[in-house]
Formats: structure tokens, sequence, C-alpha cells
């Protein structure tokens, strides 16, 4: 006979405010095979875990059901507290009262009604629970790193330096990420390229960590601790281990005109380049659609010049599959495009001119303009005629905060930014004048808001709180054109060079990244965590995991601190021999199994195995399906599909849902 | 055709080339055939062909015990339409094609009692489609009879949800779940059928409303995608309940949503065990 | 004719009579068509009732009004911490069964006997003690028909409270059978009138009926040979034509075997007493999984063996009244007077 | 081939040349326009300031005769006129109360869809750049033209969908067709003051002066227009202009038809370029 | 149709996205109808035919079914297989005569809370529109005519337990 303990939570007032938890519990002791019913303030405190244990240990249940907040929150912790009681953890199932309850209903009586059936349906259902054992899995001790920015980098060099191998897998050919365009960073103004450069050779250097740029992930199969990942290797047409990047071809190669994704299109850079001076690894990719060689045949200037013969016209594109343990997603972000987008639908911000005006720089073009390894060495000088800029207006929030024609959130990085760009521009051009349109100042960090205080009172930049309306060209000067709301006037400056500060959006093609990897996203692509503030670098994804900017929008600290945590999330994986995986799988009952193999067809980890039944004679006497534990993941899709009901997901059996059900509305 | 039938069955049988051959024998009532499965090459004396051979062979291949033996295959009759449902058995791996030596029968359409079957008004094949063995001349393909076999299933999907409840409840309410129509169809091959399990007892056994109308709607649902048509529980629901109608429904909604016919090609998937990106989704919000 | 029997002239028609009876407020239960199936149905108004020379017999037999396919024997509901159980109501309302066949009537002298057999079934005997029969002899008979092959006749009034038969000049006598038959005449006594001995004469439309049926069997025979022949591979070669779908159990007026099964929802459930067959495999299937008549061909043996065996040795009567039912209804016609003619063939030549 | 025309209120009066010079060039490319019969005014702004549904129903009005004569596809060369016509249409197939409303104050249904198109759709589209390129017999060499849209050519642009609101181009692809060469100056959809000309003239003065400064400091010679408002505003106000500012602007304002007419080879008289506030002086002498 | 019914509605949710929207509806206070009792399975792909039928066999008024976008879901292919066994069971269940409104379908990510709320919302007022599902109640009434609540029938003495047991 089932003796169930029901244990109601007030959670606080949380619950207790809308549902009446000793009625709740009174009313749940009536119920049939409840034999211990309470209800307390702080279920998950230690002396509500300490009420269940002693509660199993006095009472003998054969079963617990919590009535809390949701399974996804404290299943694990109710399930650890029976367990130290000496039942099993599966035994113990947790009634959903607070977010399917009392946080979404007002009316008392109504919410209590509906909290004393929702425990109804688990005590019914917990009277069919079965006594599992965790699966216990092999673990790759092998990470995989997609994306090569600072968070990339940083989460490989923790997980190397941690004794586990890393495979660290950049799509473009350097890693560096934007990081590596960036001239100075705020707070503290130290050049980006000092504090990366070093990083970047160590993560190419280190012993446990191997690195695949110019390549992508083309498959993810598996699950955690035994992921199956095929790399794309994207064709260099240059033999790696042979070049020892002299640079001679570059500086030979005759096709000047190509314009450097990474100097964001304002330098030039050669058919066979390198995308910039401190590039790890720092050998040159042929840029198929702009190499005459691939075009007609002739040239092949590079080829003839290079010393050790490292050119390979015939390479094509390689797969590598590799066995990992866990991933860790580091994508990173990339501006939002304020033109006039491609397929001409009229969002954008053409009233800035951007993309018309060759003067109308977004922030990462300042950057490179201002950068030592930029297209200007350094020396500011706008784009339409090298001259130096001497009145330069910011603009912010372009894109961000605006839900109508951009993206509603905030980019989170571009206040600071900006107000590092006035101070650069303030040091290169002393007697320049920076404006700042800005709505409000958010530079929340540590040493943020006296940098910005620091940008307005000693480098002089003029903000000006209030929105650009339009910015045209009269003769060389750029006239912006905006509001000045503390002082309530119109603002006309006829500036140099305007720099915008464009939102941050996600990679334009994260979303076929994501659903190889099973991971969700939201609306802006940016990829969902599993809890935003109690587990931000994990995903619903078992074993992946997430850093940077790829999650959404934020500065390098954050992004580097993400790197770690997502680092710490993937030893603490490896650090056990095995991993313990909730045993819901598939079960087959071979006696009524009539073979029919629909559910091998339709199991969408192909879990499922044809394993034919001997007799002693070794005759097949029939054959039947068969669940391989590992691949199993638990979803149930088999079960639905078998007309005779031959097999059965542990966990969600089907006697657990039709008692359940049967419980639903009495 | 009666005599070449014997024939190929004494052949068959004498040889030893088959276990058995299962066949067509004269039956005891007017317009009734008895089955008969002959083992000796003495009893192939006994098979006929006639225009009342309805009965759908292919049941025997799942049902009958021991009669599929390893070394020797097992011969049997059948008319195109019963070819369908071999196929179906060897798509879901209920058959090997090697176990079962066919012996087709082209076919002009057979009556079911005095009257022509209602699944032969509407056939469009009247020649075998694979077999190992032919008898009878072939039969050009003609039209099928009537213009529109799913004429009555467009007659109900045209009543209003309440006459389709009505006629439903007043079909089901004949019911007494004698499962002849299980027992009847070759695609209900299940070791023990969802009906006889008890923990849980997802469908109700007794012979009440809720009983009846969970079997038939679970009974339709679990041959959706799969039932070739041959009719056989229609014959042998002795309380005229249209069990065919919603079969048939199922075939038309499984064509126009995914094109896809049962009981034509072993090697297809069947529907329900894969999917399309773009499968209709316009009734999810 | 036995002892007892009053014999009344029907002064009207089948409709009338029916007419009558409903006008008196009686429950009357008669062949009617649903759709083109012929069942016992309970009649509104008269004309719905089939004429008794328009049809050979229903599809199912009168046995579920006595043994209905379902009812619930016992109700239970859960209480918080206990279980109360309530004794069973059945509904056993008064009913007037017209329209029946001789062998449906005499089916029910054959069942009365096991129904009583060491614990006598109230759910079964309260509604036969509440329902009337009223018998109308076969004036047509078809090729499934065997009754004479089992001690009866298009005639035989066992089992029936009033039996009707046409005299040669077409009107119906009713031949009182029981007091409850007597009743019934009393009720609709403007109905009838005494019968002068010469009215009476004999119809011989019925013994043409009963030699246009088929070969009368010897049961005795029967019996004899299956004493012997528990293992003969006879049954394997009849069985693997048979689909086991238990049609032939269901409609068979006879049958009459039962199984208990819990329904329950949350608040509690019934117990119900559901037909069921040994035709089914999970008929005879032990709890260990073991099942003594696992194939089909022991099933389909049972089947004989219980009719022309079994039951005589425990009643000394045949567990069949020759309808025919089970011969019209099996789809793949498997015909059992066929199975047990050849098999007193057979019996000839053991001999 | 025949078009429906809806002049609108100005182009039989106050614009009268852009009327003239519109039938001149039809007549040259034998395009036979045949006006919306008991056409009514279209509302321009008034009247949707006033009630909303006012300004819908006048122009549903016109769409309902123009259907009912059995016309397809209307000229609107007027910009004011056809920017109405358009939001009519845009309102009216967004919501089916307003249309259920429409039908009830007009009593009428238009029966099949008219379309309704401004003078650079019409050219560009209907009659097509070829036939027009084929047909010029002067091109306007060396004429430097500032392209003026005004904004109710081109905005709201989910309503009127021609052309980018921001940045349109197809005024000056027709002047590059023409053989003129267009300037690239940043006032092409900057407002002229509309309908403050008289109430608020002094904002009319700054707005105009600002476009004026721009077109010359882009090099232009001339401002060519497709609207009779945004024509009066600035040919009318340009002598109060260099007045109050102190600046001389001697800079034609002329419409888009004239100049068409011109590289047809049609005498300036006819299009009317002898009646303008700013002497067209200039410009005729050379053809 | 009486005003204050309240209709009763079985929901069938998958864990990853449907059952965490909702968690995200409850952490973000968003109020709908309590009319619902969610049961939480893995997948969409786990919900089949016989758990909607067993709903309104114990006397639920609608049924909605609810899980992952298509390309979302966990197990990638769960909720594709479930959207084909939908819409047979769907046309299924219409043909024999049970409104299709009845049973609802809806895709919900885990970060659509507020898509959750309105979904409720919606599908409880339209089941409120359509009614006690008077057709099945009768079906329930007639299969399981429990006497003792109506007609009282009079409890079997312990006493008489024990012998019938004996």
């Amino acid at each position: 006979m089932a003796r169930i303990g029901v244990f109601v939570c007030h959670c606080g007032e949380n619950i207790g405010r809308t549902v009446d938890c000793p009625e709740v519990s009174r009313r749940a002791a009536l119920l049939r095979d409840v034999f211990y019913s309470v209800d307390y303030k702080y279920m998950c405190s230690d002396p509500g875990q300490n009420m269940i244990k002693d509660a199993i240990r006095e009472h003998g249940l054969t079963g617990v059901v919590v009535a809390s907040c949701s399974p996804l929150m404290h299943e694990k912790t109710f399930r650890r507290a029976v367990t130290e009681a000496g039942m099993n953890p599966f035994l113990c199932e947790i009634a959903n009262i607070r977010e399917h309850c009392s946080w979404v209903h007002e009316d008392r009586k109504a919410a209590t009604d509906k909290a004393l059936d929702l425990i109804r349906i688990m005590v019914e259902k917990v009277k069919h629970n079965v006594a599992l054992e965790s699966i216990r899995i092999p673990v790759t001790k092998k990470a995989l790193v997609i994306g090569g920015g600072i968070a990339g980098i940083q989460a490989a060099l923790d997980i190397a330096d941690g004794g586990k191998e890393v495979i660290l897998v950049e799509k473009s050919p350097s890693i560096g990420g934007h990081m590596a365009q960036l001239s100075e960073t705020f707070p503290t103004l130290d050049c980006s390229q000092c504090i990366l450069t070093p990083k970047m050779v160590s993560a190419n250097t280190h012993k446990n960590i191997k690195l695949y740029t110019y390549s992508e992930v083309e498959k993810v199969s598996g699950y955690i601790g035994n992921f199956q990942v095929t790399i794309r290797k994207k064709a260099r047409y240059i033999d790696e281990s042979v070049c020892t990047g002299c640079g001679i071809c570059q500086e030979k190669c005759p096709v000047k005109k190509i314009p450097s994704e990474f100097n964001e299109g304002l330098g030039m850079r050669k058919a066979i380049y390198v995308p910039f001076p401190q590039a790890v690894p720092n050998k040159p990719v042929i840029d198929r659609e702009h190499c005459t060689k691939f075009i007609n045949g002739k040239c092949g200037a590079c080829e003839k010049l290079c010393g050790p013969k490292a050119i390979r016209f015939d390479q094509t594109d390689s797969f590598i599959t590799e066995d990992i343990g866990a991933i860790v997603v580091a994508t990173g972000y990339d501006l939002y495009t304020i033109d006039k987008k491609t397929d001409n639908t009229l969002k954008g911000y053409g009233e800035y001119g951007y993309g018309k005006y060759p003067d109308v720089v977004s922030g990462l073009q300042f950057e490179r303009l201002v950068s030592a390894s930029g297209p200007t060495y350094g020396e500011l000088k706008r784009p339409s005629d090298g001259k130096t800029p001497e009145t330069i207006v910011f603009i912010q929030c372009v894109g961000s905060r605006d839900a109508a024609k951009g993206v509603s959130y905030c980019s989170k990085i571009c206040c600071m930014y900006t107000a590092k760009h006035t101070m650069l521009y303030k040091h290169k051009v002393h007697n320049g004048k920076a404006f700042v349109f800005y709505m409000d100042i958010r530079a929340g960090g540590k040493n943020y808001d006296e940098f910005v205080r620091r940008a307005i009172e000693e480098d002089g930049a003029v903000y000006l709180r209030g929105r650009v309306s339009k910015i045209s060209q009269e003769d060389g000067k750029l006239v912006v054109m905006g509001a000045d709301t503390l002082s309530g006037a119109q603002v006309e400056i006829k500036a140099d060079m305007v720099v915008l500060a464009t939102a941050i959006a996600a990679q334009p093609d994260i979303v076929p990244l994501a659903q190889k990897l099973g991971v969700g996203y939201d609306q802006y692509h940016f990829l969902s965590e599993a809890h935003p503030k109690l587990r931000p670098v994990e995903t619903n994804s078992a074993g992946i995991f997430l850093a940077g900017a790829c999650q959404a929008p934020k500065d390098i600290p954050e992004a580097v601190a993400q790197a770690s945590a997502a680092a710490s999330k993937v030893l603490g994986l490896f650090s056990s021999l095995e991993l313990e995986r909730e045993p819901y799988v598939a079960k087959v009952n071979e006696n009524t199994c009539s073979g029919c193999e629909f559910c091998l067809m339709a199991c969408p980890y192909n879990a499922i195995e044809r394993r034919e039944i001997k007799n002693r004679r070794g005759e097949v006497i029939k054959t039947v399906s068969y669940v391989n534990e590992g691949k199993c993941q638990g979803c149930g899709t088999c079960v639905s599909i078998c007309r005779s009901k031959s097999i059965d997901l542990m966990g969600f059996t089907d006697e657990q849902v039709y008692s359940q059900i049967n419980a639903m509305f009495v | 055709m009666s005599n070449d039938i014997r024939q190929i069955a004494h052949a068959l049988l004498s040889e030893g080339k088959v276990s058995s051959v299962i066949g067509y024998a004269e039956g005891s009532l007017k317009g009734r055939v008895q089955t008969l499965i002959a083992h000796t090459a003495r009893e192939a004396e006994k098979f006929i062909f006639n225009e009342n051979c309805v009965n759908n062979l292919a049941v025997y291949l799942t049902k009958s015990y021991g009669l599929i033996n390893k070394d020797k295959p097992a011969a049997v009759f059948l008319k195109p339409c019963d070819i369908k449902s071999v196929t179906a058995l060897i798509q879901e791996h209920q058959l090997r094609r090697e176990d079962v030596f066919i012996i087709g029968l082209s076919c002009q359409g057979v009556k079911n009692g005095n009257v022509m079957a209602g699944k032969c008004m509407g056939c469009s094949i009247h020649n075998p489609q694979y077999y190992d063995a032919i008898v009878g001349e072939t039969v050009e393909e003609k039209e099928p009879g009537i213009s529109d076999p799913f004429a009555k299933v467009k007659e109900i999907e045209n009543m209003t949800t309440q006459e389709r409840w009505d006629f439903w409840m007043e079909q089901f309410d004949k019911c007494i779940r004698c499962y002849a129509c299980r027992q009847a169809c070759p695609l209900c091959y299940c070791e023990e059928c969802i009906v006889d399990k008890t923990q849980p007892r997802w469908i109700e056994s007794s012979s009440h409303p809720i009983g009846n109308l969970s079997w038939h709607l679970i009974r339709a649902f679990h041959l959706a995608g799969r039932c070739t048509g041959c009719g056989e529980c229609d014959r042998a629901c002795h309380q005229n309940i249209p069990l065919s109608l919603l079969n048939m429904k199922m075939g038309k909604e499984i064509f126009e949503l995914y094109g896809y016919r049962p009981g034509m090609d072993t090697e297809a998937k069947p529907p329900l065990t894969e999917f399309k990106m773009e499968d209709s989704e316009e009734f999810i919000r | 004719m036995t002892p007892g029997m009053k014999k009344y002239k029907l002064k009207t028609g089948y409709t009338e009579l029916v007419q009558c009876l409903l006008q008196k407020g009686k429950n009357v239960i008669a062949p009617k068509y649903s759709g083109r199936t012929l069942l016992f149905a309970k009649i509104d108004n008269a004309a719905d009732a089939v004429l008794p020379d328009k049809y050979v017999n229903t599809v199912r037999s009168a046995k579920e009004f006595m043994f209905p396919v379902t009812e619930p024997i016992v109700e239970f509901s859960y209480g918080n911490k206990d279980v109360k159980v309530f004794d069973p109501v059945v509904e056993a309302d008064e009913k007037i069964i017209v329209g029946l066949r001789p062998c449906d009537a005499a089916a029910f002298t054959v069942i009365d006997d096991i129904f009583n057999y060491e614990y006598k079934d109230e759910f079964y005997f309260t509604r036969r003690r509440n329902a009337v029969l009223i018998t109308f002899a076969c004036e047509t008979s078809d090729e499934a028909c065997f009754c004479t092959s089992v001690g009866l006749s298009p005639e035989s009034p066992q089992g029936s409270d009033i039996l009707f038969k046409k005299n040669s000049s077409g009107t119906y006598i009713a031949y009182t059978n029981s007091e409850k038959g007597e009743m019934v005449i009393r009720q609709a006594e403007e109905l009838f009138e005494e019968l002068t001995e010469s009215e009476e004469e004999n119809n011989s439309i019925y013994e043409e009926v009963s030699r246009s049926m088929r070969k009368p069997l010897d049961t005795v025979k029967i019996k004899e040979w299956l004493d012997k022949n528990f293992e003969s591979t006879k049954w394997d070669e009849y069985a693997s034509r048979c689909l086991g779908c238990a049609s032939c159990a269901f409609l068979c007026p006879t049958c009459h075997c039962f199984d208990i099964v819990d329904e329950v929802k949350y608040e509690g459930g019934l117990r119900r007493k559901n037909w069921d067959a040994c035709q089914f495999p999970l008929f005879t299937l032990h709890a260990s999984g073991h099942n003594p008549r696992d194939i089909q061909s022991k099933r389909y043996r049972q089947r004989v063996m219980h009719k022309f065996k079994y039951y005589s040795d425990r009643f000394n009567k045949t567990l069949c009244t020759g309808c025919g039912r089970c011969v019209r209804s099996c789809p793949v016609n498997l015909d059992i007077y066929q199975v047990v003619s050849e098999i007193t063939m057979e019996g000839v030549e053991n001999e | 081939m025949a078009y429906g025309y809806y002049p609108g209120c100005s182009l039989h009066s106050t614009a009268k040349e852009y009327g003239m010079s519109l039938m001149a060039v039809c007549r040259k490319l034998s395009i036979e326009l045949n006006e919306v019969e008991d056409w009514n005014c279209c509302g321009a702004t008034p009247a949707h300031t006033t009630k909303e549904e006012l300004g819908i129903a006048l122009a549903y009005s016109n769409l309902l005769n123009a259907s009912r004569q059995g016309l397809e596809e209307v000229l609107a060369p007027c910009a004011a006129c056809y920017n109405r016509l358009k939001t009519a249409k845009y309102a009216l197939n967004h919501s089916e109360l307003l249309q259920k409303r429409m039908d009830e104050i007009t009593g009428g249904k238009v029966e099949h869809e008219v379309k309704v198109f401004n003078i650079l759709e019409f050219f560009r589209d209907i009659y097509g750049q070829d036939n027009l390129k084929a047909a010029i017999l002067k091109p306007l060499a060396g004429l430097n033209v500032a392209c003026y849209y005004g904004c109710l050519l081109v905005r709201p642009s989910k309503v009127v969908n021609f052309d980018d609101p921001e940045d349109p181009q197809s005024m000056d692809e027709l002047i590059r067709l023409l053989g003129g060469t267009s300037v690239n100056w940043s006032c092409k959809t900057e407002c002229c003051g509309g309908s403050h000309a008289i109430p608020e003239t002094d904002i009319v003065l700054e707005l105009g002066k600002r476009i004026f400064s721009s077109a010359q400091s882009a090099g232009a010679k001339m401002i060519a227009v497709a609207c009779p408002l945004c024509q009066a505003n600035l040919d009318m106000r340009q002598h109060q202009i260099n007045e109050k500012y102190k600046t001389d602007f001697k800079m034609p304002v002329v419409y888009i038809t004239q100049l068409m007419g011109l590289a047809l080879g049609i005498s300036p008289v006819e299009l009317g370029l002898n009646s303008h506030f700013v002497s067209t002086g200039e410009l005729v002498k050379q053809f | 149709m009486n005003e204050n019914f309240e209709p009763k509605i079985a929901a069938f949710v998958c864990t990853w996205c449907t059952y965490t929207g909702a968690d995200l509806a409850g952490t973000s206070r968003l109020k709908y109808e309590p009319n619902v009792r969610v049961l939480r399975l893995p997948c969409t792909g786990r919900i089949d035919f016989s758990l909607v039928i067993k709903a309104f066999e114990n006397g639920a008024d609608g049924v909605l079914i609810s899980g992952c976008h298509p390309n979302d879901c966990h197990y990638n292919a769960g909720n594709f297989h479930a959207r084909r066994r939908f819409a047979i069971f769907r046309k299924l269940l219409e043909f024999t005569g049970i409104d299709p409104n009845r049973v609802q379908f809806s895709w919900v990510s885990a970060a659509e809370g507020a898509k959750w709320r309105d979904v409720v919302n919606a599908v409880t007022d339209e089941i409120r529109k359509l009614g006690p599902f008077n057709e099945y109640q009768k079906l329930i009434h007639d299969s399981f005519p429990f006497r003792h609540e109506d007609s009282g029938a009079e409890e079997i003495s312990e006493k008489e337990q024990v012998e019938n047991v004996k």
C-alpha cells in the first residue's frame, strides 16, 4: 500500500499570498494514500528539507510530493534530500503550485482548489513511480569551443589549463574576434592588441588546445558527454605546416582593391591576405572570389615567389570529426545593419545617410581609424578626403532601444565605447570638438561612470541629451540636425565626421548553428540560457554552454567572466569519470512487441535497434526492438507511435500518465 | 479458372516447394466460400475460384500458428487488393518476401453476399502487382466502377457535427465488442491488442458507450496510413457498422496531407514514422 | 403438446397484438430493423415490429435481455481512507419479448441449468422472471438452420410462454405454456377467443420447413466421437481456418461465458460482468503467462466439445439449439454443422 | 493608349502651367487622358485634419466615379491628390468597417480596383522609359537640375510605397534620361512649408531659403518639382526670401512636365514657361 | 448555456519549451484563467491519441496540447512527429462528430510567457463559448451509472462484505 507524504511550501509569501497553504495541506491529508501532510514557510530551506527527511523515516513513506515551485527549479534539491533519507530520488515528485498557480491567479479560492488538484495529480503519479537508478555514461574528456573571440579564447585557455583537451573552431582566418579590431578598451584605455595578443598566442601554443581557424561546425550529433562533431576546415589554399608566414605573397599579390573585412571596409587588402598584423595563426588565406588564378587561371605570382612552396591552389574543404564531451558556444556578436536593407524594406536609418555619405561611420569603423594597425595607421583621417576632422558628432542608440525601426533592447556597451571614442579623438586632435547625442548614459560597471565623467570634464566632450533627426551634406560639411532637450533648443551642428553607435546584434548565421546544437534562441537570435539568473552560462541542451555576446550584448569583462564560468562548468562535467544522467529512457516489453519497427524508424536519436530472441536451439523465435540506454534521450516519441503500448518511457510511464489524467477533474 | 488453380496447387504441394497452400474451397452456404489450408497434394483438388471469393487470405499469414516456417514458404492465392495487405505486412517487418509464395489472381471484382463488394467498385488494380505465379489472363485496367470511392465519406463529412455524432453513436451503440473486425484485419497482428491491456486500461473493454467509442476511434487511428482497404472488417461485422468508412476517411486525409498510399511499396516508411518540414500546421496557434 | 397448454385463437394480426400490448403500457421488445440489421429492440410504435413471416431470425439472440452484454454487478466508491461497497441494483423491469423463434426460446431452458448450477445467478433469474417470451413458429428457414439436428423443430414450444402457430387457414393459434403466458392472454383477452376443436387443424407448413432443413444429425453419435477424439488432428485442420473472432460465441443464444472486469475512476468504480468467449486467447491466459489453450485449434475444439459433450456430460442437454447464427456470421464460413456432420461420418468409419 | 486623369483643383487654375505642359507632352506622345467625370476636390490637408472620414470619403468618391467610368489606371499629377487617393485606398483595404461606412456614405461600391499613379510613376512604369527616350528631340544638355520631391510624393512610405522616402531617385533618373544632370543635394525631401504659406509665411521663407541655398551650393541652376504647392511656395516667395535674407537667388522653379516638354521639342510658351515669377528666360534661351 | 459554466481544460505540454514558457509567465506574474490543469511530459512526441480520449472520458471540456516551435524541439524531431499525429487524429475526431475546437494545439517557446497566457485565455474563452461537453458527459453517465449517488443504493455493511469474501 502506498504511503505518500505531501509537503506544501509557502515560498515565503510567493505561494502563501494567493494559495491558502494550511488549508491545502489539511485537505491533502485527506487524499487517498496520503499518510502525512504538512505545510512550511520555506520547504527548500534546510529545516524544510529536514522536515521531509524526518517524515520519511518516521512514517515509512513510500513516495513524496513537494508542492512548491517549478520542478525545473528545485526538483534536484528535493530529490537529493529524499535520497539522504534513504528513499530513491525518483519517488519524489514536485507539484508546481507557484509558477503555474499562485503567481498566475488572483482569486484565492480558485488558486487553492487548483493547488489541491495539482497535488492530487502528483500524488496519483507518485503512487506509480518506480525506483530508478541514474544512467551512467562515459564522458569524452575533450571540449569544443565555437568562436575564437576573447570569450572563446578565455574559455579554451581555462579548460586547457584545467588539463583537458580543447578544440577551438574559428570561422574567420584568425582568432581575436571583434576585440582585435578595437584600438583601446574602456575603462582603462589599455590597448586591446597588447592585452589580447598574448592570450591569442598562448591559445595557439597551448599543448591542450587544437586550433581550427577558417573552419566551421558542420554537423553535431550525440548527446552530453558523447557528442560527435564534424568540422569543415575551409580550403585556405595554403599548406599551413609549410608556410613560414614571411609575407612575400601578400606583398607581391597584384589584386589590391578588396575592402578588408577586418578594417570594416575602410582599408584594402590583397587577394591573399592575413586579416591583421598580429593575426594568429599568422598564415595567409587566398580569397577565391577575387584571386585571378581562380577567376581565369592566370597570375599565380604568390606560388612562384613562395620560398617554402606552401601555395596549394587545388586544396579543397576538408572535414574532421571529433568526439566531444562538452561544447562552449562563444560566437560573439555583429553590428546591427543600419543602411538600407538589401531587400529594401524601408527599415534602417536612411536619414543618417550611412552608406551614402562616406564620413558617416560605425563605431567599429571609427575604432579602425584610430587604431595603430588600422588603414590610417592611427592617424585619424576621415574616409572621404583624408582630412583630420575638427568636429565629430557621436550619435548613441542607433537601432538600440527603438522597437519601431530597430531592436527594442539596450546594447549595454555603446555609452562606454562612445565616451572612449571622444577621449581617443581629443587625445589625437587636441582642439577637436566632440558632440555626443544621447538619451541616457548607462555606465554601470566598476569605474565606468567615472570614465564617462572624465570624458566630459577633462576631455571636454559636449553631451547633448536629444535625438538626431537628419544628417545632410552641405558643401563638404555634414549638417547634423537634432534637439537638445535639456535646453529645449533645436541644434544644428556642421560636423566633419559622424560616428554612429549602432546596436549589437546576433551573428547573422547563428540560427542554423543553434538548430544543429538544439539550443534555443529568442526573437533577436540571441541564444537562450537555461535560466536568466541562476544558470546564465548553461543551455537547455545538456552539455552545451554559452559565453560572451552570443547570449546577449555584453562588454569584455563580462564576456571573459562568462567564458571562465562556462569553462568551470565544462571542467566540472569532466571531473567525474562517468556522467550521471536521468534514467528517463524507454524500455521495451519483449513479450508483446510484434517487431513492426515503427519505433525504430521514428526515433530521432537512432537509439532503438533490432534484437532477435532465440530459443535454446538458436532458432530465431521473433525479432523485437531494443533501446540503447546510452543513446535514448527520453523524448517518448516511440511510446506514442507503438500501437500495442509495448514500449514505455521510465519517469513518464503509461500508468503514471493514466493515473494523472484520472485525477485531473475530480 | 478453378482447374488452373488446382493444377498449380497440386504441383507446388507434390514437388514440396511450399509448406502449405492457402486458397478458397466450396462454401457451406449459398454465395459463400471457405478457406482451405492444404498441406497435401490430395487436398489441392478442393481449391476453387469464383466471384464469391471476397475473403482476404493474407490475414492467415500473421494469424495462423506455425504456418510460416523458415525453410519452406507458404503459398497463398491473392487477389491484387490482398497483395496490398502482403506489401504492408512486409513493410512492417511481419513477413519476409521469401516466406510467401504469392499466386496472383487477376480479378474482375468479387461479390459480398449477392452484391458487388464495395472495395471492388472503386478498384483500379485488376492485375497482381507482383507474384511468384499467376492465374488468369491479364485484365485491361478500366476506370473504377463508381466515380468517387470516397462518396459516402464525403456525404458524412458534409453533415453537421451533431448529425455526425448521432450517426456514429447510433452505429457504435450496436457494437458488442466481439472484435471480429480486429481478428479479420490482416494488419491487426499485435501480440496483445491495446484493448486487452489492463495496466493501464486505456480503452474500457465493456460494451458501453465510452468503451465502444474509444475502441472504434483507436482502431481507426491505429490503421491510419496502414489500412489497404480490403474491406474485411466491414464484412466481418455482423452488426453492419460501416467500419471501413473510418479507415477510408483516414486514408483520404493521409493522402491529401502527405500524398501517401498504403500497401504500395514495401520499402516506403509509414507516414506517421516520418515528417517533412513543410507539413501543414495551419491548425496550430 | 405438454399438458396444461391452453389454446386461444388470435382474432387479429401480429401488429395489432403488439399495438394492444403497447396500449396496455407493456414494455414490448420485438425484432426491428436498425439499418439493414434485424435486432430485438424496444418497440414504440407497432408498425416497426417486423412481421414474423418476413424474417428467418434476428442477428443477435434474445439472450442479451436475460444476460446483458455488460452489466455492473458491484459498485464501489473511494472515501478518504476507506472504500464503500454498494449492492448492485438489477434493472429488471417487466418486458414482453415478442417474435422469438423456437430455437431462441429453447435456448433459455438450456442455459437456465448453468445459471442455476451451484450458485443461483440472481442477475439472470431476476430478468428471466420479469420477461415473457412469445414465440412464433418458423414459416421459413435458411440453409444455416439445423434445429432438427438437436432435437428441436420449427414449432417446438420449449421455453416459450406463448407459442403462436398458424392453422391451415392462416389465423394464429396461441398455445400458452406457462402462467405468465396465461396472464398475457388475460390482459389482452379482447384479441383472443376460446378455440373450438375444429379450428385447430394443424398446419402442414411446419413439417415442410423442418424437412427442408439440413439432414438431422445424431447428437449421441457426435458425443461418442468427441469422447474419444480430444487429440484428433481434425481440430488442427478445422481450426487453422478460424480467425478466433468470437462472433459465433457472442451471437449464440446458448453461449453464456462472461468475464469480470473492474472499471475504476478516481472516486470509485464498477465491477462489470461482460460477455467473453473461449475463442479469445485471453480467456485462458494464466497470470504466469502459460495458456492451456494457446493456439486456435485448442480453442475451437473447446467450443465444439463444450456444446456437444461437456454440457451433456453435466446437464444431459446439448448446448446448441441449431439457430445457425454462428454459421451465418462466421467471416470464413467455418460451419459447425459441417464439422459435426463430418465427424459423425468419420465416426462411422472408425467402427 | 487611354488612361484616367484626375487634375485636382490646381491644374486648371493656380498650377495652370503644370496642366498645360502635361497636356502638351501627352499630345506629343499621343497619350489619351480622359478626365474622371464629375470629379470632386480630393480634400488635401484641410479635409482629413477636420474629420478623417471626410478626407477618405472625398477621395473614395473620385475612385468610385473612375471605376464607374471603367478607368483602371488614373494619373494624379498633383502630389497632394495622389497622396490622398493612395491613403484612401490603403485605409479601405485595411478595414472592412471603414469600407462599409464609405459604401453607406457614397452609396456605391468600387467594382474593379482603380490604380493611382503620380507623374513620375506614370512615365516610368506605364508609358515606359524607353518609349520616352525614343521621343526625345532636344536633350536637356548642360542643364543642372535639383530634383525636389517635397513630402507628399514619397511619404508616408508604408501608404504611398513609391521610391525611398529618405533618398528618392525616380525624378533624378527621369532628368538623366532627358539628357540633363541631376545634382546630388540634401534637401530633396525637405518640407517647403506647405499650407503654412498664408498663415505663417516666414516659415515658408526660412524653409525656402534652406532649399535654395542647398540647391545653389550643389551647383543647381533650377529646381524641378512635381507638386503645385511646392512650385508656388518656392517660385512665388523667392524674391521675399532674397529681401529677408539678403540673398540673390535667381533660380527658376519648373514642373518636371515642362522640362519633358522642352526635351520633346515643344515650344516654351506652349509649356507655360513664360508665366513664372522667377523668369525662366535663361533656361528657355537654350531651346 | 449557463454563464457561470467554468470549462475544465486538460493541457499536455512539453517540458523544454511550453512548460518553461509557462514558468516564465509565472515569474513575470502574468495572469490567466485557472481552468487549465497542466500535465508535464518530456516532449509533444510523447502525447498520443489515447491521452486526449482519456482526458475527455474524465470530464474535460477541452484539451490543449502545446510544445516547441518546429526546429526548436529539444529532441530535434519530437514536435514534427506530433504535428502529423495531431493533424490526423484531429480529422478523425471531427469525422466522428466531436467539435475539433475542443482540441487546441499551439507552439509556445520557453521565451514566450506572454503567448502562453494568451493561449490559455483564448482557449478557455473558446471552450466556455462552446459550453460543457454534454455529449461526452452523457456517454460517461451511461457508461458509469453510479447508483449510490442518485438512488442511494444502500451500502453493503462491513459484516456482509466479510461474509462475501469468505
